[in-house]
């Protein structure tokens, strides 16, 4: 049995109670809920649904991002940053109030065994699907840099979220905080420096690296990667994935998140693919940029 | 005529893709029956994204047909659902009388239970205006698939005519063995990768039940129901209003185990006798 | 040639009655225009209860036109309109054109700023089916209203007819100055006291956007799109697909000063040049 | 200006706090809001109405019927029996937030001066919108009975919620409880005694009522406020409320209630009637019973 297929077998309905909810950016809400199954079964860069009740007239599971895990205490914490209805009914449930959790969904990023320095790239809100990714990178005795790109001083995810290993660097385009610009002008300081990167924001910030990614290996002589050996998996290909420089989280609207609706297609080098089972995380060379979303 | 059903609750087409993906995860046995995604004649890589987007109680779509190709499909498929006492309809899309009957041609074989030929695709001798908005390009269609093949033929109408009781009229004569009515209604593509989109789910729940009362009220072959149906209460509104059967499209995506469960409640509602 | 409103959003047509009713509770004078209820020639007692009941995301009803007949609204409202600076476009239905004419014929007096013409009405001559379906019927009541009067002529289509490219240039042809594109789509009435309702509201704003890019497509004069719409999104999701001006119904009920704080709104985001 | 446009100026949406609420039979509901204007204006046989914010699905206003009103400490309750998404939202409202009640909508009942003896009936759940006509009639000094019909005991609505002063007759169609059968069986008993009736319940009950009381003039002999003297007003006439024996609480679904959509109409004797306007109180003369709902 291929290992998607596994995947999908393990994606049950996890009830989860509700612990803790904060806001902890206008309009950004976290919440904390108790499902030890999810706990220990969530990878990073995998994600949940949920089925908001008839009656909120959303007749489609929602995506929820996992923002962290911990798994000895068996808590899930999810990211809520949008006002449409699903997101509204989930932000409506008390602490103690249960509700289904779908997960885990979709592949999780690959990070390689040989990779000691990682590179974590975020604009806006969608940073907080990283934070799973630094957590256990961290454990792993690896070292991690976190660049935020944001509007202003005012969406700034808070570094007293993350652990205090991480190195934490923004950009905000109104210069309010951190570098003045964009965080992709960030990048090229790093890029000799991370073993592998992993970014998360929207279709554009995310087309316009995978053109910066595609310079590196011309800027830095050689992929640090691809010079320890062995053949290498051709590129675009799934098994080249753990190798790549840079991996995407890319956000896309998903229906059914079991393969059968193809809502959630996009193009990929090898064809079409499903974000919603073969991602929702890509190799950039997975994917076609020139018509990114 | 739709007696190979096991029973009234069925899949519909492009909500459960070829039945194979949920296999492991859904009890198959329970539904009445699967219609599979659209398939057409070569093969197709579909509509740009993003290809789907929620609409007030309702679901927008453009999916542009993907799909491996007639001839993939029944190669890889159908060697399967020959396994599986739920009894699969193939659901044909294509854009010219030509086209359908070379695909009906070829899938009677072992798996296949019956055909269902979506009118919806824009009809290419009519500068892409849909099949299902003309009575006699959509008998001209129904009669060159009930020529091509002794599978039975359930003719998919959408609710986009406004008035179907002539459309039902001229698919019936040109030989179609049941009707499906609802399918999604033509909509703003705007938000979506296409121009155009279709919408699906219970906003249009009424507008498809019209549809079934127009067509009951015109032919009496068996109506198969579908549009916005996901709860039991709809399933009897539907049976109502004179469908045979029900297909359970938009609200399978969000509960996969629905149509089973809908079969299940109706059984005790309406014990068979 | 609808210059006369004052700004692009509207009451539209049966949800805001004769205007005179909400006089007291709404600020008329920040809509962009009141379109009245649907106004027969003789006074009609209406539809059997229950006409009207939710649907997901939608409102479905059936009003069976209740209203005074057209001599009493113009003898008791038209005055009180005069003295309003609020446009008052009277909303007129007959299943005939000899009717529509001859109410057109008479509504030429002051505070009334223009007809529309509601063709989603039962046409006598072809069995009820509406007039709306048909380009030709759709065409003859246009040019016999026409004929009429001097009034702008503002047509009203319904999205039913599938694809309304034809329609729209029929009517335009015969005379029309503006289109409404939206109405209600006809829906099952079996929760409602008549056999056929109408579906308005959220639900089916997806389809009434693309009937407003298919006229915008098809004719030059000035659209007015309607159908669910409820926030300032909407109005500009119109707006983009081709419209001039926009109508809201169904929100209307739940709240009376929406199409006033709408306006405002818009006017904040565009501001006039 | 007439009575009723000036009951429809003073309709304004209340911003009203929920101060406690109570499941008191399964499935139904009492909510107590702090509403100091609604509570002062309100009267017997009013309603009011609530909007569930946008992403319910619910495009109309949901009509809520008022169960006792506290004019001292400026509280409103409400009664929510039914499991459409409206109430369903408003069931999610907590202690200490507010929701915008609309109201006071429609015609109150109206109480003779000269009636002392009051009789009460009720169908089912709708029995808690005659609670308020029993309140004031009592404060007015006036005696009340209320004949309440229900399937079982399990739907009988608790006398623990009635004033002491209010005699109570339960009848059940499984006979759990008091008499076995309709409660209409039970009015014959109490129409000589009563000098005017109130009455709630499904449109079918309402129309055994009416019927039930068109022969109750001939039954008794004489109407007993009839009697009394002065030009009586024509039958079935608004004028002639005041005077009726029995006037009904129609239930039918509302949508503007602001008398302009026309949705809420039913045939009346004197042609088309708004239930939303004119109603929902009728004098039984004032509607044809033979098409009830
Ligand atoms: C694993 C994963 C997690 C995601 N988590 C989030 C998240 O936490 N917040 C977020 O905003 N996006 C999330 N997305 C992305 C999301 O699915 C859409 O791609 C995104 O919301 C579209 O953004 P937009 O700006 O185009 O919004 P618009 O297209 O303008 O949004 C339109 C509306 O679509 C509705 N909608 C309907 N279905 C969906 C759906 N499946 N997902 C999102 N919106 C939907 C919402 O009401 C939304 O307001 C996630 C995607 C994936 C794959
Ligand atoms: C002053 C007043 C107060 C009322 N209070 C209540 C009440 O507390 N509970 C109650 O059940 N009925 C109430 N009604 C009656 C209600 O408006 C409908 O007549 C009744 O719900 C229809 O019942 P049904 O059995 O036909 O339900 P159905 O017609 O089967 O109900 C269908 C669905 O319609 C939906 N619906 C949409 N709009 C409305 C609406 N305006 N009112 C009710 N349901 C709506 C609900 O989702 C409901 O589940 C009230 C009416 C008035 C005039
Ligand atoms: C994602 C998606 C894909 C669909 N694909 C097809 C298809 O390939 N062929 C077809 O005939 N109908 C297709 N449909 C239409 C459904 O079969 C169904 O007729 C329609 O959605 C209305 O039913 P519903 O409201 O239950 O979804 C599709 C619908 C959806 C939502
Ligand atoms: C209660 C009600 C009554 C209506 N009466 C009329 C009418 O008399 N004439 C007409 O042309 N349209 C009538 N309509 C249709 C509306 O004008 C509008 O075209 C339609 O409802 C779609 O817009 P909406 O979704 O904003 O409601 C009515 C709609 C409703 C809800
Ligand atoms: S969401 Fe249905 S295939 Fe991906
Ligand atoms: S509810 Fe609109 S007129 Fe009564």
């Amino acid at each position: 049995m291929s290992a998607r297929l596994q995947a999908s077998r393990a994606s049950r309905p996890s009830d989860a109670e509700l612990i803790s909810a904060r806001e902890f950016l206008p309009g950004q809400w976290l919440q904390t809920y108790r499902a030890p199954s999810l706990a220990a079964s969530l990878r990073p860069g995998q994600y949940l649904q949920v089925d908001a009740p008839i009656g909120w007239g959303v007749p489609m599971r929602r995506p929820v991002t996992v923002h962290s895990v911990d798994r000895g205490r068996g808590e899930v914490s999810v990211h809520l940053d949008s006002a449409d209805p699903a997101t509204t009914w989930l932000s409506t449930v008390r602490p103690s109030e249960n509700v289904a959790l779908l997960g885990p969904l979709g592949r999780p990023v690959r990070v390689d065994p040989r990779s000691h320095q990682l590179l974590l790239i975020a604009e806006g809100p969608a940073v907080a699907g990283l934070r799973f990714i630094a957590d256990e990178a961290l454990t792993a005795g690896r070292r991690v840099t976190l660049l935020l790109g944001a509007h202003g001083a005012a969406e700034v995810y808070p570094s007293s979220l993350l652990p205090d290993e991480v190195e934490y660097v923004v950009a905000t385009d109104d210069g309010s905080v951190g570098h003045v610009g964009s965080v992709v002008d960030l990048v090229t300081r790093y890029e000799a420096w991370a073993d592998q990167a992993f970014a998360a924001g929207p279709p554009a910030m995310l087309a316009t690296l995978a053109r910066l990614a595609a310079g590196r290996e011309k800027r830095l002589g050689v992929a640090r990667l691809g010079r320890r050996g062995g053949r290498a998996p051709a590129r675009g290909s799934q098994r080249a994935r753990p190798r790549s420089w840079l991996q995407v989280l890319l956000p896309q609207r998903v229906g059914c998140a079991l393969g059968v609706c193809l809502g959630c297609v996009v193009m990929g080098s090898d064809g079409p693919t499903r974000v919603c089972r073969e991602g929702p995380v890509y190799e950039v060379d997975e994917l076609t940029w020139d018509d990114p979303t | 005529m739709i007696d190979f059903l096991l029973n009234p609750v069925m899949a519909a087409a492009g909500c459960f893709g070829y039945g194979v993906e949920a296999e492991g995860q859904v009890d198959l046995s329970r539904l009445g029956a699967i219609v599979t995604r659209g398939t057409t004649l070569q093969p197709r890589s579909g509509a740009p994204a993003p290809r789907m987007v929620e609409a007030p109680s309702g679901l927008l779509h453009a999916i542009g047909h993907q799909n491996p190709g007639i001839a993939q499909v029944l190669e890889r498929f159908a060697p399967r659902w020959a396994t599986w006492t739920v009894p699969v309809i193939l659901n044909l899309a294509a854009s010219s009388a030509e086209d359908f009957a070379s695909m009906a041609g070829r899938a009677d074989v072992p798996g296949v239970a019956a055909l269902e030929i979506d009118l919806a695709s824009p009809d290419l001798a009519r500068r892409g205006r849909p099949i299902s908005l003309d009575p006699a390009a959509a008998a001209r269609v129904t009669a060159a698939v009930r020529q091509a093949t002794d599978l039975p033929v359930i003719v998919k109408l959408s609710p986009a005519a406004g008035d179907v009781r002539a459309l039902t009229r001229a698919v019936v004569e040109a030989g179609a063995n049941a009707l499906t009515c609802g399918g999604g209604m033509p909509a703003s593509g705007a938000t979506l990768g296409s121009s155009t989109g279709t919408l699906s789910g219970p906003a249009i729940r009424p507008i498809a039940i019209r549809m079934v009362e127009q067509a009951h009220d015109a032919v009496s072959v068996p109506i198969i129901g579908c549009g916005g149906v996901a709860t039991v209460a709809d399933v009897l509104a539907m049976l109502a209003a004179g469908a045979a059967a029900v297909q359970i499209g938009t609200a399978l995506l969000a509960d996969p185990t629905l149509a089973g469960r809908l079969a299940d409640e109706l059984r005790l509602l309406r014990p068979p006798v």
